[in-house]
């Protein structure tokens, strides 16, 4: 290990923490509203993102748009993706075991994965737009434009979705659906339309993170893969179902992630990721922000 | 207003209701009393469309409920007040009556609503930022009645108000129903209380094992000696057990 | 039925699997050590996750465990396998016992039981990607010795496929063998209803522990008839999520807690997908793991009860329907 | 053979069961009755390990069980049925049964055979090879007892065994428990069918809200206007 690196090399490594936690934060929102509130069991949320990230990144290199244009694309389109998915999957057998939903989302994820794989090949692509090279120097420490973008993206999207929950009608049928599904019903909710749309909405997140990332992140059939991983881990860091939890979880692995790299050598940071996860789901498993329940 | 005919609901092999028709009339308090399963959820959730009947049919008015889904039901305007409260534990007070009154027809009588609401229940004025699993049994029951007001409901089924509260709450509760029908509403009332919920009702059933017993005036099935027999088993004692 | 013929049925078939060399080339002999290997992992991972009902998306760790170990030890001391089947298994049943009593003693469920799962066999990626002298990210080559029992490799496939074949017909027998003993019997009532189980007299937590070790250390089995079979070892190869979901793929598809489920998953798929990977491979990347998440979708929303489970409804509808009903006697109408 | 001091359990702020003493002594056949919500599942749950009580003791045969885990609790003979029936539902009756019986018995054609004899003793022979998930409400109280009686009990704790049954069905559990207690079996009886707990009882215990109001022979209860007024709600009129 290495623990003669200098000042700078961690401020650096700190800014860069929390550029990545913006990261992180935005492409859990989904999750955290699919799992953390309504308790839907999403393994392919990691497939999702790769999804919004190939769109964003064809029409971006093909068609040519700004990168914070294809939003009005990625957005509906990841909307109805995820109506669509859960339509034909995971709505039948939302009421079976929960390892049946794992299994039959996993399935979904080998899908989606294979199928990129076999349509754009296992080649990294990335696009190169003119905010690539715009960068902010604070002192020795350099923050990427792009990624300071997604940071706010990701504070604004958190802030939304929260707002949409707490005021208006249908963000509290979702909460009231979750919290107490017949309780709902007998409410008036039509209880499964309100899941579609939860998970719509979840699905959609992933359409903006894949907009806000594709100037600063790269695309490949297997990127999900970690990153599904990280948003799961997020969302329980976060507290399940807690936005703001999720964004400060989101920092918290973030930083983990970069003052890992700094100290650990290779992609051993990513042994400490999982360790601080495995460590709050045994002795925290409410989450960074939360009381302990009694 | 609403009248159930000839009702039978299965769970598997056992009969939960056998043949059962009740009428409830408007502007009455209808009681159904008996004892821990002899079918009164099972009458209440037939009605809200929770549990679809095996055969008998459930109207209101002129349309059929057994045809309808249950969020259909309430916005139709028959609400149910369900055993055990079923809150929303994790929203305030005031959400919780938010989504109450989220569909369309309460929506527009939402601000009336609340002014009805609170003139009944102050209390949950003052409570009304608080989390509801934070509030003490007789005022989540309060929600309970409150948030099925909001839905403005023209029928409320209100199954067990009084369980799990202490005597003098129960005596409030029962205060409510009552002022709530003197306000105009249709109630069907299903209880184990049966001296509260009897001296309440106009008119009474009394089921056991799924089965009509006993019905009048909720002054006659008071007085009468096997409502006591259909629940402490008073006159079945003197039986010899062995079949 | 006589209670042996279980057993017999699973030595005839062993015994007629055996001829098979004699009509099989060398590609398809490949694909029937494949099925082999996958078979055996399967049903190590049903011990755990069919039988005791903890459906673990991380025993690629305990594989991987097997495969490093036997691999290591062979190329820096120059041992025989056996001795490091010997380690592998020690060092398996450890890890497994104490993954074990941390998931198990704080009662993780569900979907946070398979991402703890799948977070230990991940960073066990991560972990041996950063150790040299395990051959970092590249993985280990091991070196072919010779044609010889005692070295555990042989000039041609049948020599693994016989191997192979003998440890399919040792899990089966284990299993069969197993299935009426108080220990199975007590996975299946915490897989069923983990409440009753305490309440009738069952340590829930130790009986799951016991799986663990059983089935962790059996895939370290497999793990190192693995790296025996192709002499290589990669980080990605044999630890991680894509590999633990494959070792239970054929579970499930073939039907969970079943004695022949993971060898009639493995059967099926196995040679489906080698075959799809043979003729599209090349020209369609990753069509066997399109093909294994297409099963897998399907068995989820057709029939969650595998292939077994499946055909053993079936024929009970059928019984069922030529069968007179039975009337309950005391069960009548309420009078 | 049973004594319970002080057993208090509080989830949050509200308390479930307070402050309850009772003994059980051997081969008596006690009620533990009360209105919905009184604690006495709470109760049994505490009995049998499911729950950790807040405070109090128990103890079973002069030895201290409270505080031990379930699965320790039935090994020291005291076994519980559930309310709501808890059946393991993709096996078959005599599998359910024999998991009960391993308690006591290691090999696999021994805990079979003791498994079938408990079935027989419930009346459940005809549905032997049948899934539990399959079985009526009443065969699975059966099953029910049976699991429990397999692990060769001293107390039985039988929670809600008659709710939910028709009134005949109810005379067949009556008699089964009766010929239970006739066996040597102590049991405790929480029931809400009145007429089942009246007719088997020795001795009655009456809770509401988490405590005892009342404790004597079904006569005496009957007659208690304390029971009335937990039951029936009081008489008291609504001004």
């Amino acid at each position: 290990m290495n623990f003669n690196f200098s000042g700078a090399v961690l401020s650096q490594a700190i800014a860069s923490g929390i550029m990545l936690g913006g990261l992180f934060a935005l492409i859990s929102i989904g999750l955290t509203l699919i799992w953390g509130v309504m308790k839907i069991i999403n393994f392919a949320q990691g497939e999702f993102l790769m999804v919004g990230l190939y769109l964003a990144y064809f029409l971006v290199a093909w068609g040519h748009i700004d990168p914070y244009i294809t939003i009005l694309v990625t957005v509906p389109f990841m909307f109805f993706f995820g109506i669509g998915i859960f339509r034909a999957t995971i709505s039948p057998i939302l009421k079976d075991p929960v390892m049946n939903q794992i299994m039959l989302t996993l399935g979904v994820s080998l899908i989606l994965q294979n199928l990129a794989l076999m349509l754009f090949s296992a080649n990294v692509q990335s696009v190169h737009t003119r905010y690539a090279t715009w960068n902010i120097h604070i002192g020795p420490v350099v923050i990427s434009a792009p990624q300071l973008i997604a940071l706010f993206g990701s504070v604004i999207c958190t802030l939304a979705v929260w707002y949409f929950l707490k005021t208006t009608d249908s963000g509290r049928a979702i909460r009231a659906s979750a919290q107490n599904p017949t309780a709902a019903t007998l409410m008036g909710i039509d209880v499964p339309r309100t899941y579609l749309l939860a998970f719509g909405l979840g699905s959609a997140t992933l359409g903006l993170a894949g907009s806000l990332m594709i100037p600063f992140y790269y695309t490949q059939p297997t990127v999900g893969v970690f990153l599904g991983l990280i948003m799961f881990i997020v969302v329980v860091l976060g507290g399940m179902g807690n936005l703001v939890g999720c964004f400060v979880g989101g920092l918290v692995i973030g930083l983990a992630e970069t003052v890992g790299a700094a100290v650990f050598p290779g992609s051993l940071a990513r042994v400490f990721t999982f360790s601080i996860f495995i460590i709050f789901l045994l002795f925290r498993p409410q989450g960074v922000l939360s009381k302990r329940q009694t | 207003m609403l009248s159930v005919k000839n009702i039978v609901v299965k769970y598997g092999m056992f009969r939960a209701l056998d043949d059962v028709s009740i009428d409830v009339g408007e502007g009455q308090i209808v009681g159904i009393v008996g004892a821990n399963g002899a079918g009164k959820s099972t009458m209440i959730n037939a009605v809200s469309g929770m549990t679809k009947p095996t055969s008998g049919t459930v109207m209101f008015e002129d349309t059929d409920l057994t045809k309808m889904s249950a969020h259909a039901i309430v916005r139709a305007g028959v609400v149910q007040v369900p055993e055990g409260r079923r809150l929303f534990p994790d929203m305030t007070v005031y959400e919780n009556l938010l989504v109450g009154s989220a569909h369309k027809r309460a929506k527009a009588e939402r601000s009336e609503n609340f002014d009805k609401v609170f003139t009944l229940f102050p209390r949950l004025k003052e409570r009304e930022t608080q989390v509801a699993r934070t509030l003490s049994g007789g005022e989540q029951q309060m929600i309970a009645v409150a948030r099925a007001l909001m839905s403005s409901p023209r029928i409320l089924l209100m199954d067990e108000p009084s369980l799990g509260l202490a005597p003098i709450v129960i005596q409030e509760i029962f205060m409510v129903v009552r002022q709530l029908r003197d306000l105009g509403l249709t109630i069907l009332l299903v209880e184990q209380n049966v001296h509260h919920c009897l001296q309440i009702s106009d008119y009474a059933y009394v089921l056991e094992t799924g089965q009509v017993v006993l019905e009048g005036t909720g002054h006659d099935v008071l007085e009468n000696p096997m409502t006591k027999a259909a629940y402490l088993g008073m006159a079945v004692q003197e039986e010899p057990a062995s079949n | 039925m006589s209670l042996k013929m279980p057993y017999i049925r699973i030595l005839v078939v062993g015994a007629l699997i055996c001829l098979l060399p004699l009509v099989l080339d060398t590609f398809y002999m490949h694909i029937a050590v494949l099925v082999l290997i996958w078979a055996f992992l399967a049903c190590a991972w049903n011990i755990i996750g069919g039988y005791a009902g903890q459906h673990s998306l991380g025993n690629g760790l305990y594989m991987g465990i097997g495969a490093y170990t036997v691999a290591y030890l062979v190329n820096r001391f120059a041992l025989t396998p056996w001795v490091g089947l010997l380690v592998a298994i020690a060092l398996s049943a450890a890890a497994a016992a104490f993954i074990g009593w941390i998931v198990f003693r704080y009662a993780l469920k569900g979907a946070y039981f398979a991402l703890v799962t799948i977070a230990l066999t991940e960073a066990a990626v991560y972990v041996v990607s950063n150790i040299p002298a395990l051959g970092g990210a590249g993985g280990m080559q091991m070196e072919y010795r010779g044609n010889s029992l005692a070295y555990m490799q042989f000039a041609g496939q049948s020599g693994y496929f016989y191997m192979g074949v003998l440890m399919v017909v040792f899990i089966l027998l284990l299993t069969q063998w197993y299935k009426s003993k108080r220990f199975f019997y007590q996975l299946i009532a915490v897989r069923e209803n983990e409440d009753a189980a305490e309440a009738l007299g069952v340590d829930t937590v130790k009986a799951k522990i016991k799986a663990n070790v059983m089935s962790g250390v059996l895939c370290a089995v497999g793990g190192v008839f693995y790296a025996q079979y192709f002499l290589y070892v990669g980080p990605r190869s044999v630890f991680g999520e894509v590999v633990s979901v494959q070792i239970l793929i054929y579970a499930i598809v073939g039907g969970l807690g079943t004695t022949w489920g993971p060898v009639v998953g493995a059967v099926l798929l196995v040679p489906l997908s080698e075959i799809a990977r043979g003729q599209l491979g090349n020209s369609l990347p990753g069509s066997q793991l399109l093909l294994s998440g297409v099963v897998m979708v399907l068995t989820m929303l057709f029939m969650p009860f595998g292939i077994i489970g499946a055909v053993a409804r079936l024929r009970q509808r059928w019984q069922h329907r030529s069968a007179t009903p039975l009337v309950d006697s005391q069960g009548g109408e309420a009078s | 053979m049973l004594e319970v001091r002080g057993l208090t359990r509080r989830f949050g702020g509200l308390v479930a069961v307070n402050d309850l003493s009772f003994e059980v002594n051997e081969g008596e056949m006690i009620g533990l009755i009360g209105p919905n919500g009184s604690g006495k599942t709470t109760t049994f749950s505490m009995l049998s390990g499911a729950l950790r009580p807040s405070a109090g003791t128990i103890a079973f045969n002069g030895e201290r069980i409270d505080g031990l885990k379930a699965n320790k609790v039935c090994r020291k003979g005291l076994a519980r049925t559930f309310q709501v029936v808890q059946p393991f539902p993709d096996i078959t009756a005599t599998e359910n049964v024999m998991i009960g019986a391993f308690v006591n018995v290691g090999a696999g054609r021994q805990a079979e055979a003791k498994a079938r004899e408990m079935l027989e003793r419930v009346g459940l022979t005809p549905k032997a090879d049948t899934l539990a998930k399959e079985l009526t409400l009443l065969q699975l109280k059966r099953l029910e007892i049976a699991k429990a009686l397999a692990t060769e009990p001293k107390l039985l704790l039988l929670d809600e065994v008659a709710a939910g049954l028709t009134s005949t069905e109810v005379d067949v559990m009556l008699q089964l428990v009766r010929q239970l207690n006739t066996e040597g079996i102590t049991c405790i009886i929480v029931e809400h069918v009145m007429r089942f707990v009246m007719n088997l009882s020795h001795r009655c215990i009456v809770i509401d809200f988490g405590s005892q109001i009342a404790e004597g022979t079904p006569e005496e209860i009957l007659n208690n206007p304390a029971v009335h007024a937990a039951y029936l709600g009081e008489e008291a009129s609504i001004a």
